[in-house]
């Protein structure tokens, strides 16, 4: 390829090279105002890089804007590479979580590997070492001939970064839908752990100080899979320019521990990843926060590759690098550092104090464009959007039910969707750091931070069924669900990270998902106190024209006073008391019941009324603060039997249950989906007092049944034995995967 | 019938394994290595002698499971 | 006690057994770079922490095995001084000759993450004294290449002169060859020296030494080498 | 100049990767596949153009460190 070796081979900017690059015309003629003459090839790739979805967020910023972002301990919001939240004794929480849908599709296990390098560089960016990784799946129908395949790479990807990198994986969420069976989802989260005042920013200070670049080297990963299939670059183009990633854990530890090595030694005076579109954005954003101009000199640049030119040095997408401002006189120190870890280090820039982003490669100028318009001046789109119509309340007695109580619970609890995950988590190293108080399989992972007794909770989910019918009810319902799993364990939420996967946004109907699911999340998340520090959108999750559920993936932190008084969901005791808090009314809508027993997806999903969820969960969480309560569950997806059930797989002691109420139809209430409760063991010494608490508190409380046995048992229903079904609940995924698997 | 398939990473592609290697060779001091990269070969029997179908199977092997054309390129050779 | 954790870049588990020795011991190890050529005077116990040094490329531990501070280490060892590599660590063990045989991929081919319940086999060596004779333990593992292998020869061997030093057995204390968790040989979990005092183990001892996150049956491991040195 | 170091498991040694393909292939339906063992390839390029150096310099490489002679084998082939 020497094609792009000698500049005047560079290819002619026709309408044609600009559509390949992603840009409509209008936004083409944007830049031809901008700068006021044609753009270089490489300025074109720049702009491309800057104006695309991904970066320019143009489809949702204007409806991100809506979201509550503050709080007293949020110390960090949106806007940097991760949020960043007080925690209390001088530390702070730093995360964020991040989709890699597209390459996880095309090679599953480079495609999540590189996703979860680039959320734990997003962390370790700020100055946290990262403490925990989660991650939130979504896969196709388990009968689409690249389900299988596609589990199998995504979860070796996840494993084989996060375990290599040295992070527990200690959460997140697997689910199974027919619409995503050709747009897998892989939306990773990380957690770190910082010094308060010790946090790292993008924005650079001082004028000629030197830009350095550290890491790995740079290939033409990734570069623009758009440009790459056009015909100017000729024959074996695509043996070049490889659109997937190869991700490299080894090198990102390195650089995780050469970053913090020379922050604390303070050398560092702004530092970004380069993630999507590399150098160009990390370049930019400094350059622009800072209100500071930015020359790069390609020349200088650590290449993996011969003859690579400057368009391809400024879009590459090698992964585990960094760009840096480093402080005066400390450059020597810094490389010391960076050596001493086997990486390379180079000067590659200095900052100018010219407002310009000046490129320079073998003595020409490749690019001179106004920084801050690259970002400022981004396109913005008010994109036409419909509501999503409202469906009818399902009214239970219309329904034609064949299934018994039991029966019904016995398929649901071997089904895809809650079939027990480990399988896929035995497959993550998820003790490592020795910090893991609460393992997979509960409510909320909880991390102990350095030796206690504190801790931090952290859970993801979101259920794109009630999205789908309701998107506003939906995006509240992901919220809440996330801050009750949070206090289930009791902790206290204090701050989120979202992941928006959505389909195409150019189509009202999807622009409505979008913007009705961000109401939602802004609306739950101002009732909670639960703002928002940062998340990432991932559009035009499509296939033959059809969209994926709208997926907004929650992401949750809270802080655990002293883990030692943390809750879990297995049942502690015999001749305990089960009481569930919160209104039972039987809302069969859009629930697991109705989709997996009656094969319906239909009918308003189930209403979230945030100042319950609010009064409920704080009741909960004082509960368990005050050692009242020995076992907790949030219910959720599944109903009430279905978390008795999970409460007491997880102990080996059942329960006998009373009779449902007999205004409820039994099947709604066993497994209706109604919000804002939760399930609580007590002894019978603590009834009483729990019960006056809650009636001063105007919390709905009601008795259930009392654990005991080794069975499920409810009147006029037959036993339903734990054993059992614990079988069914840890052999669907190992049965899946195993038949003709590598 | 015996066939071998070599599967490696595409020219561009980043090869992690190597580079470490190509490191450990040096510190060792073994000289003049210039670069590794690291594949996969597979040793295959196939049943049957008729090589035209055997060269068929393993194309359909390779693109159905042995190599990720994405990132991969691969290579048959018949040993005997 | 002195005790030195070796690093490797890519060691992952150097805080998790570092910070195992100091509850236990409460003495803080000393961590020693991968680059240096002798191990800090005094030193009694050298331990290999868990990770992936060099990314597990090539062969697990192969690359670590050859570093420059194994010299010394191969020394401490023949001067009768104590061992103890841990999952990647008994990887470089195995891999620097140090200790026979060699971990290949788990037979089923992925990582595994879990608790395994483990036989003491013997408490007649420097790390196991202070466990019940027969004891059945339970600690982590965490690996994807943790199936012990060796020629018929090298596991007779191994056998007859006593030198497994941790079993995985089934819920019902017994070895089943046929159903552990990583293909081991003979359910081999951990390896001793001919003079027992370097020891392999794929399990993760430091991971469970502390109430909060788990069960401590990884403590006596560590009291051990710390009473034992005491002694001496 | 160019060459190639083949290692394989040494055949008493059981290969779970090469089973588990044969199992994996039988149930995509690739049809005639007796067994496959997998092995690693190394690509290596090396300073110079003296073969007999070349050959010495790879047979300390494997030695060294390429190749775990406990269970493998290993094959060196200059490709041009
Ligand atoms: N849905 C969202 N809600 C809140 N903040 C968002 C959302 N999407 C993106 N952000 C914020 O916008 C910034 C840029 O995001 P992104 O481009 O994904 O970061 P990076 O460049 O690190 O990948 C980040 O601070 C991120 O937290
Ligand atoms: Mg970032």
């Amino acid at each position: 390829m020497t094609v792009l070796d000698t500049p005047a081979k560079e290819p002619q900017i026709t309408p044609q090279l600009v559509a390949d690059h992603g840009l409509k015309p209008d936004e083409y003629e944007r830049i031809l105002k901008l700068i006021g003459r044609e753009p270089s090839f490489t300025e074109l790739g720049i702009f491309s890089a800057m104006w695309n979805e991904h970066c320019s967020y143009k489809s949702s910023r204007l409806h991100l804007r809506g979201l509550p972002t503050k709080a007293p301990w949020v110390i960090q919001g949106p806007g940097e590479n991760a949020g960043v939240i007080d925690i209390g004794d001088g530390l702070a929480a730093v995360f964020k979580m991040e989709s890699h849908n597209h390459p996880s599709y095309i090679e599953p296990y480079q495609g999540a590997a590189t996703g979860v390098g680039g959320i734990l560089r997003d962390v370790f960016t700020m100055g946290a070492r990262p403490i925990a990784a989660l991650n939130a799946l979504r896969f196709g129908d388990p009968a689409h001939p690249r389900t299988k395949h596609l589990v199998a790479g995504v979860v070796a990807g996840i494993g084989g970064y996060g375990n290599s990198f040295g992070v527990p994986t200690v959460g997140g969420l697997v689910g199974f839908h027919t619409r995503y069976d050709g747009n897998c989802l892989v939306n990773a989260m990380a957690v770190g752990l910082a010094e308060a005042d010790k946090i790292f920013y993008a924005k650079a200070t001082g004028v000629g100080l030197p830009v350095v670049y550290l890491g790995s080297k740079t290939g033409r990963d990734g570069i623009h899979g758009a440009t790459m299939a056009s015909a100017e670059f000729g024959e074996g183009a695509e043996e070049k320019r490889p659109t997937v990633q190869v991700g490299d854990p080894f090198a990102e530890k390195l650089l995780l521990e050469a970053c913090l090595e020379i922050m604390a030694a303070g050398c560092v005076v702004a530092i970004q990843d380069m993630g999507a579109a590399g150098l160009t954005c990390s370049a930019v954003e400094m350059g622009a926060k800072g209100d500071l101009g930015i020359e790069l000199d390609l020349d200088k640049l650590p290449c993996r590759e011969e003859g690579m030119s400057a368009y391809e040095m400024m879009l590459s997408e090698s992964q585990e690098r960094m760009l840096m401002v480093i402080a005066p006189g400390k450059e020597d120190e810094a490389e010391a550092i960076f050596r001493k870890w086997g990486l390379d280090f180079a000067i590659v820039g200095r900052t100018t104090d010219t407002l310009r982003f000046v490129v320079k490669h073998k003595g020409e100028v490749k690019a001179d464009l106004p920084i801050k318009e690259l970002g400022d001046e981004a396109p913005l789109y008010d994109r036409p959007w419909v509501e999503t119509p409202k469906q009818q309340r399902i009214d239970p007695a219309s329904l034609e039910i064949s299934a018994t109580i039991p029966g019904a619970l016995e398929r649901l609890i071997g089904s895809p969707d809650f079939a027990s995950k480990r399988w896929i988590w035995e497959q993550y190293d998820h003790l490592i750091l020795n910090n893991t108080v609460q393992r997979p399989g509960g409510d909320a992972a909880v991390v102990r931070i350095e030796d206690g007794p504190k801790g931090l909770a952290m859970a993801c989910d979101v259920t794109p069924r009630y999205c789908e019918a309701d998107p506003f009810e939906g995006g509240k319902q992901a919220v809440a669900e996330v801050w009750r799993n949070i206090t289930a364990v009791g902790g206290t939420p204090l701050a989120l990270t979202d992941n928006l996967n959505f389909g195409n946004p150019e189509k009202p109907e999807i622009m409505g998902q979008l913007v009705g699911c961000l109401r939602g999340i802004g609306a739950a998340a101002l009732a909670l106190d639960f703002p928002v520090v940062s998340g990432n959108v991932s559009l035009y999750n499509e296939t033959h024209g059809r969209g994926i559920l709208p997926t907004p993936t929650i992401g949750g932190v809270g802080v655990l006073a002293d883990v030692e008084k943390m809750a879990t969901i297995a049942f502690k005791e015999t001749s305990e008391i089960i009481l569930v808090i919160g209104e039972t009314t039987g809302w069969l809508g859009q629930s697991a019941f109705l989709s997996e027993i009656l094969d319906r997806e239909e009918g308003a999903p189930p209403p979230v009324d945030l100042a319950l969820e609010r009064k409920h969960g704080d009741f909960v969480r004082e509960l368990i603060a005050e050692g009242l309560v020995s076992a907790v569950h949030d219910v959720s997806d599944g109903g009430l039997l279905v978390a008795l059930a999970e409460m007491a797989m997880a102990s080996g002691i059942g329960a006998s249950l009373l009779a449902e109420p007999a205004e409820v139809n039994p099947h709604a209430f066993w497994f209706g989906e109604d919000q804002a409760r939760y399930i609580v063991t007590v002894s019978g010494g603590e009834k009483a007092t729990v019960f006056k608490r809650a009636e001063s508190a105007g919390v709905p409380i009601a008795k259930l049944g009392s654990t005991g046995g080794d069975k499920l048992t409810i009147p006029g229903e037959r036993p339903i034995v734990i054993d059992a079904l614990r079988e069914r609940s840890e052999s669907w995924l190992p049965i899946y995967m195993g038949a003709g698997m590598m | 019938m015996k066939a071998r398939v070599l599967v490696t990473l595409k020219s561009a592609v980043l090869d992690p394994q190597g580079k470490a290697i190509e490191g450990a060779l040096r510190s060792l001091g073994v000289p003049g290595v210039a670069s590794v990269r690291q594949g996969k070969v597979f040793d295959v029997e196939l049943d049957g002698g008729d090589s035209a179908k055997a060269e068929a199977t393993l194309k359909e092997a390779c693109e159905k499971l042995l190599a990720n054309t994405v990132i991969e390129t691969y290579r048959i050779e018949f040993v005997g | 006690m002195k005790a030195a954790v070796l690093l490797f870049p890519g060691s992952n588990r150097e805080g998790d057994v570092a910070r195992a020795l100091k509850h236990v011991t409460g003495v803080e190890p000393a961590i020693v770079w991968h680059a240096e050529t002798a191990l800090p005077a005094g030193t009694d116990l050298v331990v290999l922490p868990g990770g992936f040094s060099y990314g597990d490329y090539l062969r697990c531990g192969a690359i670590a095995a050859r570093a420059a501070i194994m010299e010394a280490v191969r020394a401490h060892a023949a001067r009768g001084g104590l061992v103890l590599g841990i999952c990647n660590g008994f990887q470089i063990l195995c891999e620097s000759g140090l200790l026979p045989g060699v971990l290949v991929r788990n037979a089923r081919l992925r990582f595994i993450c879990r608790e395994a319940l483990l036989k003491v086999e013997r408490i007649d060596t420097p790390f196991t004294r202070r466990y019940a004779k027969g004891a059945v333990v339970r600690f982590p593992v965490a690996h994807g290449e943790g199936n012990y292998t060796a020629d018929a020869e090298t596991l007779a061997r191994l056998e007859g002169e006593g030198r497994v030093a941790f079993r995985y057995v089934m819920a019902d204390g017994k070895r089943d060859d046929t159903q552990v968790l990583n293909g081991a040989a003979n359910s081999i979990a951990g390896i001793l020296s001919e003079k027992l005092n370097v020891l392999g183990l794929m399990p993760h001892p430091e991971n469970h030494v502390d109430p909060l996150v788990g069960p401590t049956d990884g403590r006596a491991l560590f009291e051990s080498i710390a009473g034992m040195l005491e002694k001496a």
